[in-house]
């Protein structure tokens, strides 16, 4: 006899992972391969400051919102920061994640407690419906949304409540929560080379020239 | 040969590079860039987000540079760029930037879309999609020697002007002096105080420089209309002109896109680095302050603020120079909101001050600016470019708004210490 | 044997006192995790149910089971409770041997025709009858014959429940569970390996005194269970606050912290070990320091490592990823140069612009 | 390992550790039981609450045993191992304790009641009493007849 639920969390814990984690990694490095191998011509102009050390600072400093902005689009902004500190948070400091972690790279962390990751996990999924309502309704927002980033903001989302759900054992057989809960992160890795989630990779690269380049001509950035 | 479609097709595939990608790769649609933007912001019509104005770019950088969206382009997903695109974007790309630099500095994922506009108008002039007042200034340019047509008789008229009022004598075409001395055709037209400003701030620091009859124009309308190989011909000519005369430097005139043309791109343009420093005005200025070779003697009382062009600034890196200049000079300097890098343009840079289409567009956008000013309520604007010195004379005059707007470097050579 | 002496006579027989009786039924009803508003009822049903004959059948199994429930020396519930079954047929426990012991069992069968209890541990091998017999007679016709004649059938053990260690990768016998080949009789399934011995009497008692208990849709009876050993667990408390034992030996596990990261099955396993733990109440693997295994859900054998986290990928997904990057930087690279290329043929094809041809010629 | 282990558990410090952990039940059950008092206050209305089927960390027996404590009657019955009847601190409120014969805990009530009906002897064991005396004065009354006739 065997349990549909186990069987699918062994599925997802075994070949879905290795598959997502194959899409997931080689989608990546094939992105940034695109990018990279294209490269840029070398400046000739005399710097006037540090291009290198300020693309590397500018990595980090453009996380900090330009001062006054954000009244102007608040639920952008707050939701944003909302959603990514929650998601991770949860992802970083939630225990099986960590050791998925010190499995994979043998580091690991202290873990948050439940009150913190639920908090968290509940505020991130807030965020997410009040950035959808803000796509659904702000003009400018509207106008940008395509397919791409409903999709995105889905599999994003989705972790979140299943997890949540799988570990609060809020309904469903927890078993198969857990595999949900599996599956819709592959589905997340799955997508994540190949939509608007490579975000969360090439940042580091668009962030670096946008600094390196302001910062040769010793500008801020 | 003629603009044609894949002539700026080809142009604009040639701009795409690895920070393009990166840019397009890592744009989540968040739409902040929409509310940096001027045009956006007293519009609120959202076809003035930034990122939107650079769609057909990233079409191109899907269908041509990422395997998906060459997939996607074989299955017929995805439509090829056509002319009727062009003409669509024609506005976006011309009218409603002024390639503030502002979009840049809040993208959350870092982009540079000031950058990426540069690149898009390459596509965009080549295909012969430019405004008619640019292409006329281009050719005007490269037919004479100034975007204003022939300025020679101008020049020399003005420099006699200046002579005459300060005594003190400018050659021309005087081999190795210091720096060759470039201007803006709206100094050379409207502004030619700036010339007996020079040669007063010039005399007392010792600092010796000339002007070539040759390539004295400064502005480059091949940045602003987008092409490289006409702001390549122009560069050339001051480089040419700069070598041949043996000087130390070139200084950079109060003109925005002048220094980004120069200083930043020029050597881009011409394949190398040049035999000489280019140094803007304001900066110049500021090293001989340093240098106790700048005295001034007397305050400015009036309240007087400062606007920062773009160019020279936020894209420029010159911040804290003209502050101190101006802190020299003016008792009572105060700062607008958003003053330095964040500080708002003046509607009428990157070509759209001379694009007649975008003229209402344009003073819609100035009330952005009016507001800023407003809020301080000077009793003058100091600035440090032409250009943003004469978009805001007209645009003040047309909101009835009575301001005087002064150069920086005037300001300065009036408060001359000349006893020093 | 069967349907003669009850338990009240048994009780009486043995010098057991009402009040005995009465602890005896709180305590069972305790067991049964049923409301102790019930107890009168079960002490209704012990005292009017019949004594029931039962067969148990051992297939591939490793005696364990048997080994679980007859461990107990002192008189116990279990006891008690076998002692109000008439067990006609147990290989293992019954004195007759060979010829008899076969004649044992097919006599208790037609004497009790579709009343007797049928319990099975140790799966069947489906590959090979050869593979297990009893008395020349294969697993699968033996329990087809004798599950004919049965009220109810209880696998007892994860084997016969689910298949268990023999249906583990990669199954050389074939083996299956009872539900897997009768389809037609109610299966009670008592997984575990081996089940904890009050919960086989418990269920035993439940038959006994209210027929088939409520089961899950692993034939599993809820009362037993109902609820996940992470749920009942008395270190979820340290899950919950984020404290975790890192190795058997740190200060973690020291201070008693939980095992997840062990390798705990704690939150997708079902079973009373939590709470009504082993040898009498004493401990559970997870009091003892060792995290749960699983050993009452299918397959448990299979969970990708008794010591690996729930979280933390079955497969050697490492291997995996290497092959990603070198197979990601190839077609990114072939992918590269494509674009590339076009750009090199742009450059290549650049019509140089002109300030006098910047308009449409048309 | 395994002595370390046992060491571990045998070391106050392990108890002290454990003494703190709680489950957040106690409280709510104690509520149960209050609300259970005032039933049986008004109506007579007699509860039983079984331990087994609620979550205990050691920290919760902790506070229950800190506010249930020890009242005046304490019995120990001897039926197939000992079982402890014992009131609690708050009257009304006892604790039945099942043990086996190994002293291993069978089952744990808590009973809200104003005596225990496992305290009372049974009809039946009655019954069996008066049978066991009547044979027992039977045996008496035997031996002393011949005696009388003597």
């Amino acid at each position: 006899m065997n349990n549909p639920a186990f069987d699918l969390l062994m599925w997802a814990r075994g070949p879905g992972f290795d598959i997502a984690l194959a899409i997931f990694i080689g989608g990546i490095v094939l992105r940034l391969t695109e990018i990279i191998i294209l490269g840029r011509k070398k400046d000739m102009a005399p710097a006037k400051g540090n291009g290198f050390l300020q693309g590397l600072k500018t990595i980090f400093s453009r996380s900090v919102p330009r001062k006054g902005l954000i009244k102007f689009a608040p639920v952008t902004y707050l939701g944003g920061y909302i959603f990514h500190l929650g998601f991770f948070i949860a992802f970083f400091f939630f225990a099986p994640h960590i050791a998925l972690i010190q499995d994979a790279f043998g580091i690991s962390w202290p873990a948050a407690g439940r009150v913190i990751i639920e908090s968290v996990t509940a505020l991130a999924v807030l965020a997410v419906v009040a950035l959808t309502y803000s796509r659904l309704t702000d003009p400018v927002r509207k106008s940008l949304t395509t397919f791409d980033d409903y999709l995105v903001l889905l599999l994003s989302v989705l972790p979140l409540i299943t997890g949540y759900v799988a570990v609060n054992k809020l309904f469903g057989d927890p078993t198969m929560m857990l595999a949900v809960h599996l599956l819709s992160v592959e589905a997340l890795m799955i997508a994540f080379p190949f939509t608007k989630l490579m975000h969360a990779v090439s940042f580091v690269f668009a962030r670096y020239y946008n600094g390196s380049i302001q910062g040769r001509k010793g500008a801020e950035s | 040969m003629s603009a044609t479609l894949e002539r700026g097709l080809n142009a604009l595939r040639e701009q795409i590079d690895a920070p393009v990608a990166s840019f397009f790769t890592s744009c989540v649609s968040c739409g902040l860039c929409a509310e940096a933007c001027l045009f956006y912001r007293e519009t609120e019509d959202p076809q003035y987000t930034p990122i939107k104005k650079l769609d057909l770019m990233r079409r191109m950088w899907s269908r041509e540079f990422t395997l998906l969206g060459r997939i996607g382009g074989w299955l017929g997903l995805t439509k090829p760029i056509t002319d009727a695109d062009l003409t669509a974007w024609e506005p976006l790309v011309y009218d409603s930037c002024t390639m503030c630099g502002r979009c840049t500095l809040v993208c959350p994922v870092g982009n540079d879309l000031t950058m990426m506009i540069r690149k898009m108008r390459e596509g965009m002039s080549a295909s012969g999609h430019g405004p008619v007042e640019l292409i006329g200034a281009a050719q005007r340019h490269i037919d004479g020697n100034s975007a204003m047509g022939d300025l020679s008789k101008a020049i020399h008229a003005q420099v006699k002007n200046a002579v005459a009022d300060t005594g003190i004598e400018i050659e021309f075409d005087k081999p190795g002096v210091d720096y060759m001395v470039i201007l803006s055709a709206q100094e050379i037209a409207e502004f030619p105080d700036v010339l007996g400003a020079m040669a007063r701030i010039f005399k007392k620091a010792g600092v010796t420089w000339t002007i070539s009859s040759e390539a004295f124009e400064a502005t480059n309308v091949g940045i602003q209309i987008g092409s490289r190989d006409i702001a390549r011909t122009l560069v050339q000519r001051l480089v040419d002109a700069a070598e041949k005369l043996g000087v130390k430097g070139v200084i950079s005139p109060e003109c925005g896109h002048a220094y980004q043309a120069l200083r930043w791109e020029g050597p881009n343009l011409i394949g190398r680095a040049y035999n000489f420093e280019v140094i803007h005005i304001i900066e110049l200025l500021d090293q001989l302050r340093a240098q106790g070779k700048l005295k001034t003697k007397g305050m400015n009382t009036q309240k007087l603020t400062f606007h920062d062009p773009c160019q020279i600034n936020r894209r420029g890196g010159i911040n804290k120079e003209p502050r101190r200049l101006m802190n020299m000079v003016a008792e009572n300097f105060v700062e607008t909101e958003d003053a330095g890098t964040m500080n708002w343009c003046c509607g009428g840079g990157g070509g759209v001050g001379a694009n007649e289409r975008a003229a209402p567009l344009r003073n819609i956008a100035f009330k952005r600016k009016k507001a800023q000013i407003d809020k301080v309520n000077p009793d003058a604007i100091v600035t440090m470019c032409a250009y943003c010195h004469h978009t805001l004379d007209n645009v003040l005059e047309e909101f009835n708004m009575d301001l005087e707007v002064m150069g920086l470097t005037e300001l300065v050579a009036e408060y001359l210490d000349d006893d020093a | 044997m069967a349907n003669k002496p009850m338990l009240p006579e048994l009780m009486k027989t043995h010098g057991v006192s009402r009040r005995a009786f009465m602890k005896y039924c709180a305590s069972l009803t305790s067991l049964m995790a049923l409301s102790p508003a019930l107890v009168p009822r079960v002490a209704h049903a012990l005292e009017t149910a019949m004594r029931p004959s039962v067969i148990w059948l051992s297939f591939q199994e490793c005696t364990g089971c048997t080994e679980s429930i007859t461990r107990s020396h002192a008189p116990t519930l279990e006891d008690l409770i076998f002692n109000s079954v008439s067990l006609d047929y147990h290989h293992t426990l019954q004195a007759a041997s060979g010829h008899a012991a076969e004649a044992a069992r097919e006599q208790a069968m037609k004497d009790n025709y579709g009343k007797y209890l049928l319990i099975v541990d140790g799966s069947i091998p489906l590959d090979n009858p050869g593979y297990s017999c009893i008395a020349g007679i294969s697993n699968l016709d033996m329990l087809k014959e004798t599950a004919a004649g049965a009220a109810a059938i209880v696998a007892i053990g994860t084997c016969a429940a689910y298949g268990g260690i023999p249906h583990a990768n990669p199954n050389p016998t074939g083996a299956v569970s009872v539900s897997d080949i009768i389809k037609d009789k109610p299966i009670i399934n008592v997984p575990g390996c081996p089940p904890i011995p009050v919960v086989m009497t418990g269920v035993l008692a439940h038959f006994l005194t209210f027929g088939i208990p409520e089961l899950d849709e692993l034939g599993r009876p809820k009362a037993f269970y109902g609820e996940s050993i992470h749920d009942r667990c008395y270190r979820r408390p340290f899950y919950d606050k984020g404290k975790f034992a890192e190795t058997f030996d740190d200060e973690g596990a020291r201070a008693g912290w939980c095992l997840y990261k062990l390798g705990c099955k704690g939150p997708t396993t079902h079973s009373a070990c939590a709470t009504v733990k082993w040898n009498n109440g004493v401990s559970f693997p997870i009091e003892a320091g060792h995290p749960c295994l699983g050993c009452t859900e299918p397959d448990f054998w299979d969970n990708g490592g008794f010591y690996k986290p729930l979280s933390v990928p079955s497969g050697d997904y490492r291997k995996m990823g290497v092959a990603a990057v070198v197979g990601g930087a190839a077609v990114g690279v072939a992918s590269a140069l494509l674009a590339k290329a076009g750009k090199a043929k742009a450059v290549q094809n650049h019509e140089t612009v002109d300030a006098h041809d910047l308009e449409k010629s048309s | 390992m395994d002595c370390k282990h046992s060491s571990a558990k045998d070391s106050p410090e392990k108890d002290d550790v454990f003494s703190f952990v709680t489950t957040g039940n106690a409280i709510p059950f104690l509520h149960e039981i209050k609300h259970a008092l005032e039933h049986l206050l008004k109506t007579g209305t007699e509860s039983v609450i079984d331990l087994g089927a609620i979550p205990f960390a050691p920290g919760d027996e902790r506070i229950l045993e800190e506010i249930l404590g020890q009242g005046e009657v304490d019995a120990t019955l001897t039926i197939m191992g000992q079982s402890h009847v014992r009131e609690t601190a708050i009257p009304g409120v006892w604790r039945v304790d099942h043990l086996d014969t190994n002293g291993a805990f069978q089952s744990r009530f808590i009973e809200i009641t104003f005596l225990p009906n496992i305290l009372k002897t049974q009809p039946e064991d009655a019954e069996r009493g008066l049978a066991t005396l009547v044979e027992h004065l039977g045996a008496i009354e035997s031996i002393g007849k011949p005696q009388g006739d003597t």
